[in-house]
């Protein structure tokens, strides 16, 4: 995948973001730039509180920054977009759409006819294996079932870029391991630039071309470490020498920034 | 409350009796004179008031004995008639009632009425009197728009406009006149109907009472005398202590002063010995029963319910 | 090894759902359970009408209940007088009309409020206090206002449903989770899609209780509506026959206001059950 | 290994706290957030005052709403009149008593409610009708069951609170995750603990909610329930001084009431923040 | 563990259990028998709607069976004691009790005295790691932590029997491994009886001395199977070719159960 001429697919140019709190300003992030090429799968992991979310947040153009700018491609953010799309933590399915409406919803907005959207969705939601459960409501799905359609929703409006905030956090292990694998699959198949924010270094290791780690206070970017495991990977990948080096590694500067938050 | 023979108990603890009035100068004038003068003090009789909206409610609280002598104006007579209740006094003739037009909206005489919109309280004395007008000059309820509505709101809606005439009872006839000054031109009133229909303000206590009771009512009916008499001097003084009794503004009352005919000991003795009073409740049957309030086979002799035993020895 | 892995999920999910059902715990009598809701409906009925009739029994409270057949006569006289479905009407449309603007206003002052401190800290303490206000004691300023007639009784249940609507909605919009407008954002949703599609259906369940508690509101205070002046009208006719002591016809009307609350409440949970199907009860 | 992952769970759990704090997510003008929540009552404040000095002004409406000073001046007035604390203390005596017994008979009636079946099906019906019904059109009848004074109208405010309480809770209880019943009874729990070490405790948040709706009722209906007969009161004056049209102290009766409300919400908020501070809001 | 004369804790004689529901008759549980012996760890896997849970609730006493027994120490269970402690899978703590409240709601229910309650009471909340949140209410703790808390909950009351109904069902995976390995110390430790439900074939095989293999339509033990994995067992137990024989062996089974419901 680490072709030779690669497109600057998302510029990040010395962004700062402060917020006002009661408490006082809160510096999130603090000179932060980055380089994300097209097609590129990006992980992101760091302490909590770091700034991984508004960095993300940022990137969709759910926030503002306080300095500095962010590019997708040549074009300055200044809003959400739908090029960007985003899966966040706690599925933030629409509870009284079914599985379809979910899916489609932003399809309609675009102002798509009906035929065509329902084509459309169905094409994701049968990526996502969920094709039995069309008419369902969110409520009877578990919670492996609602990150796909999640997922799928975000595939459905046909992103360049995908954006995750920890999107598997809330899942159980077999589920997520689940996820994983069909996430690279789906990645392989259908590049986009994935920008993929996790606590669980395994998982940004068996994700990610590379994997940025965070520091906090104020949130900046610590390292940038490539994983140079080929694709396709699967759960026997964490085996593999390569894998349990970058993780070692990978888990020994978290650490350090974790202790370092504590004090 | 059985005490034996000697009407003059001093000495012995006083009798307790509940009374209900509505905060008006006519429920309260004689009862509030009587005490201020003492004289239900004289009589070994502690008075305690206790204040309500409207008849209905004292005659609900009359029949759960839990007050023991209450005021009703007009409209609650009918109770009394068909056996729930007896009246042991008379109090007044009202004359609080009427029939007010505004002549900004055209309304100068009884004829204008015709066409226009009318507020009043259905149900209620003023409501008579509205009919009894518009009989005059051969109109009726359907030559009329009626606009039932809450007395107070009767007031805001003359003056504001909304309505062509009331048909309402004083305070809010003396607030509309305030407001309005000439524009509100009065139409009729209860004195120009007396012999048709006589608003009887009346002393009720519940059936059964005045028998087991007669010596307390008989003494109380002296106080209520003592207030009546005093109250025909000094009808401004009183006024005034109503209003301290009712926490409302002396001038407010001062303003109902008109609302009744108001009479004395002697003057009541006549009007009974001479047969008035009877004709007066006589005639109130009658006007129930063409009202539809009362049927046929309801009506019945005025000594039943009219306790004129009572009023006589009081006076004695 | 997939495939089973699927299945555990649907199994799993399955439990879930099952979860829901058994919701009250301590439920012992099995016979009691087997008795079908229509003949617990019926038994309660009985009951009411039996303690009525002792109730129109026993002397003391006799002239304000008369018995269940000068009740049900009461239904002719009314009739005879010609008022009955007419009062019926005009206190429907009242109350109907001034619950469906309270529902219309509070609805965009909710979101306001919801979404503009400023708009919040001005408005809602004078909701708040206006709220424990009796409607009654602003019936004068209605009429003065608004003059006579169907207007001003629209208003005051306008205002006495508005009050409580307002606030239960606000609390549903604040309760939204702001992820899911970030989701509809992501997805290329304007303001305007968002308070159709995101905000309208996500505060419906608090729409719905909202709804419950207005026509409630709005019946309770029609006799305060209609004593702004009526020609027609359950809450006006009450007042008439209790100035006229016909407490028969009284008690037929109060009874019709109960049945027109139960026939709301019904209606309302219908509306529920078809609008907010797809809400998760609390686990 | 193991250290690290604690570490982990704490931050996690960060988290998920912070998110709490930002409920409202479309504010975007910064300076508004600035202004202290104690300037914005002051604001609202002014703008009330402001509205109400033009009302007024404007000749129609000037008669209900007597200037700012004439209300104030009367509260002297009323006080020379010698009522005006002892109105307050009568009024708040009988809302907080009626509120308290209706307070009282609507836990147990709501808890009996959502664990028998039978009294479920034979109550509710019935609390729904009655809770429809304007608490003006039963005051005879109250009033010839219990005569007049003190009881009636601490009567009339605890039906009307009790009918609303009773349903507020009783969908609380209905809503105790029965599995924390089980927790208590595997622990030791006799019927007694699980009442009150459980069911009462799991209940609050619906109590706290039912006291709000409850002072709420209690202050409306005031007017209605010294109808019953009263020496003093709020809503009793309201009446006698809307019959002499003294519009300056009705205004200031009307405020003391709004403002009796307003207090008691206060209040109630300070109990639930210190009752309920271990409620989960939802995420 | 399994010494020459073993004691039986639990007898479970031929229960059967029938639910009356709108739609008819539910056969839960039939002809279930078993006997548990003490101290013995036994996990328990099954489809779901096999009545595991119906069992555990009639063990501990929740529920009443059909027909057939269950004997605590040669005594009937008629309803729930306190040598019968539960932990469910979602926490049930009491959300009003800080830690240390849930932790010695049974022992206050007991009658004893505060200061001895707090002491024993203590002594369970630092067996789970919580000592720095004794005051803290559940709302404030991840789902681990609450769980850890429900653990020592149990624990407290002091029972002969642990009853578990899949406890970690609701946790990430890291959190659940963690748990695991807490509780085999703990059990290894204080042995109890244990009775532990679950859908992960792994946890029942890293747990349990017996694996009770139910089937569904109507509840049945269809297999008991022996982990003949000597403890102290962890983690890398997970890569021992027993520990692989045995899942797979149990996977096979569970698998055609599954099937088998699905028809
Ligand atoms: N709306 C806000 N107002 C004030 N401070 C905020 C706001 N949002 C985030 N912060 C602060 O900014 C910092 C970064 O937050 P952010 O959510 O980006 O962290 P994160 O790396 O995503 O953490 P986590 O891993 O817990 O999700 C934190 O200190 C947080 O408290
Ligand atoms: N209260 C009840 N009323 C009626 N049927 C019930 C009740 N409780 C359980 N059942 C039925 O009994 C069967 C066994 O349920 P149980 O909860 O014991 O299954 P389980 O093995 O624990 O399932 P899971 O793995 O999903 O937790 C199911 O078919 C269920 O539908
Ligand atoms: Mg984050
Ligand atoms: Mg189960």
């Amino acid at each position: 995948m680490a072709g030779e001429e690669r497109v600057v697919k998302l510029k990040i140019d010395n962004v700062r973001k402060v917020y006002n709190s009661q408490n006082g300003e809160v510096i999130a992030l603090n000179g932060v730039s980055l380089d994300i090429y097209e097609n590129e799968f990006i992980t992101v992991v760091g302490p909590s509180g770091c700034g991984k979310s508004t960095l993300l947040n940022i990137i969709a153009g759910l926030e503002k920054t306080t300095s500095g700018k962010v590019f997708c491609d040549d074009q300055e953010i200044m809003d959400t977009g739908t090029e960007r799309g985003v899966v966040f933590q706690q599925y933030a399915l629409f509870p009284w759409l079914t599985v379809l409406g979910n899916v489609k919803f932003g399809l309609s907005l675009q102002g798509m006819k009906k035929e065509k959207a329902d084509e459309i969705a169905m094409k994701y939601i049968r990526m996502v294996d969920l094709e039995d459960f069309v008419n369902s409501y969110p409520k009877e799905l578990s919670g492996g079932m609602k990150q796909r359609v999640a997922i799928a929703r975000a595939y459905a409006a046909n992103p360049s870029v995908l954006l995750m905030d920890e999107p598997f956090g809330a899942l159980d292990a077999q589920t997520r391991t689940q996820l994983q694998e069909e996430l690279l699959h789906t990645w392989e198949k259908e590049q986009k630039t994935c920008f993929f924010i996790t606590h669980d270094v395994d998982e940004a290791i068996i994700l990610g071309q590379r994997v940025i780690i965070m520091s906090a206070r104020p949130g900046r970017i610590k390292e940038v470490v490539d994983i140079n495991i080929p694709y396709p990977r699967s759960q026997e990948t964490k085996i593999t020498p390569e894998f349990l080096e970058a993780k070692n590694y990978i888990w020994s500067q978290v650490y350090k920034e974790y202790l370092e938050v504590r004090k | 409350s059985e005490d034996e023979g000697t009407s003059e108990a001093e000495g012995k603890e006083a009798d307790k009796v509940k009374v209900a009035y509505m905060p008006n100068y006519a429920s309260l004038n004689t009862v509030v004179a009587g005490m201020k003068i003492g004289a239900f003090e004289e009589q070994g009789i502690e008075v305690e008031l206790v204040e309500f909206a409207d008849g209905p409610t004292i005659i609900a609280a009359l029949e759960s004995g839990s007050i023991d002598v209450g005021y009703i104006g007009p409209g609650a007579h009918v109770l009394p008639i068909q056996g729930e209740a007896e009246i042991f006094a008379f109090s007044q003739l009202g004359n609080a009632d009427e029939v007010i037009g505004s002549s900004e909206k055209g309304v100068k005489t009884i004829e204008d009425l015709k066409g226009k919109t009318i507020a009043v309280a259905t149900g209620t004395s003023s409501e008579t009197i509205l009919d009894l007008t518009l009989a005059e000059v051969g109109l009726t309820k359907d030559d009329v728009t009626l606009m039932n509505m809450d007395a107070s709101a009767i007031v805001t809606a003359m003056i504001s406009g909304s309505v062509d005439a009331v048909a309402t009872w004083s305070p809010n006839t003396n607030a509309i006149k305030n407001e309005m000054g000439d524009d509100a031109v009065m139409l009729s009133n209860n004195a120009r109907y007396a012999d048709q229909f006589p608003s009887i303000a009346s002393w009720l206590v519940k059936p059964g009472y005045a028998e087991k009771n007669e010596d307390v009512l008989v003494r109380f009916t002296k106080g209520l005398y003592k207030g009546m008499d005093y109250r025909v001097d000094n009808l401004e003084e009183v006024a005034k202590w109503v209003a301290e009794e009712i926490a409302v503004d002396p001038d407010a009352v001062v303003q109902q002063i008109g609302d009744g005919e108001w009479i004395t000991q002697d003057q009541l003795m006549t009007m009974i010995e001479d047969g008035t009073l009877e004709a007066y409740y006589k005639k109130q049957q009658e006007n129930f029963k063409d009202a539809g309030r009362l049927k046929e086979e309801e009506m019945r002799p005025v000594e039943e319910y009219v306790l004129f035993n009572i009023m006589t020895d009081a006076a004695k | 090894m997939k495939r089973v892995v699927k299945i555990v999920i649907n199994q799993t999910l399955k439990t879930k759902n099952k979860s829901n059902v058994k919701k009250t715990p301590m439920t012992k009598s099995n016979w009691v359970e087997k008795i079908p809701s229509n003949l617990w409906v019926l038994i309660s009925l009985v009951v009411a009408i039996f303690i009525w009739t002792i109730l129109s029994i026993i002397p003391n409270t006799s002239r304000s209940f008369p018995n269940i057949f000068y009740v049900s006569e009461s239904v002719v006289t009314m009739m005879q007088r010609g008022v009955f479905w007419s009062d019926i009407a005009s206190s429907l449309i009242s109350v109907l009309v001034g619950f469906l603007i309270g529902f219309v206003i509070s609805l965009p002052v909710a979101v306001l409020m919801a979404w503009y401190r400023p708009i919040r800290f001005i408005i809602e303490p004078w909701i708040q206090f206006v709220r424990n206000i009796p409607p009654l004691a602003y019936v004068p300023l209605v009429v003065i206002s608004a003059g006579v007639g169907r207007t001003p009784q629209i208003i005051v249940i306008t205002i006495a449903t508005f009050l409580t609507m307002s606030i239960t909605i606000y609390q549903g919009v604040r309760n939204i989770d702001p992820t899911l407008i970030k989701a509809a954002r992501v997805l290329g949703a304007k303001d305007k899609d968002i308070f159709l599609k995101v905000i309208a259906p996500a505060s419906l369940p608090f729409i719905m209780t909202a709804i419950r508690l207005g026509t409630a509101i709005g019946l309770t205070s029609l006799i305060a509506a209609e004593s702004t002046g009526a020609s027609a009208g359950l809450g006006m006719r009450i007042r008439a026959l209790n100035n006229t002591f016909e407490a028969s016809p009284m008690l037929l009307y109060i009874i019709v206001i109960g049945v027109i609350g139960l026939i709301f409440e019904r209606l309302v949970k219908l509306l529920e059950r078809r609008l907010t199907g797809w809400q998760e009860k609390r686990e």
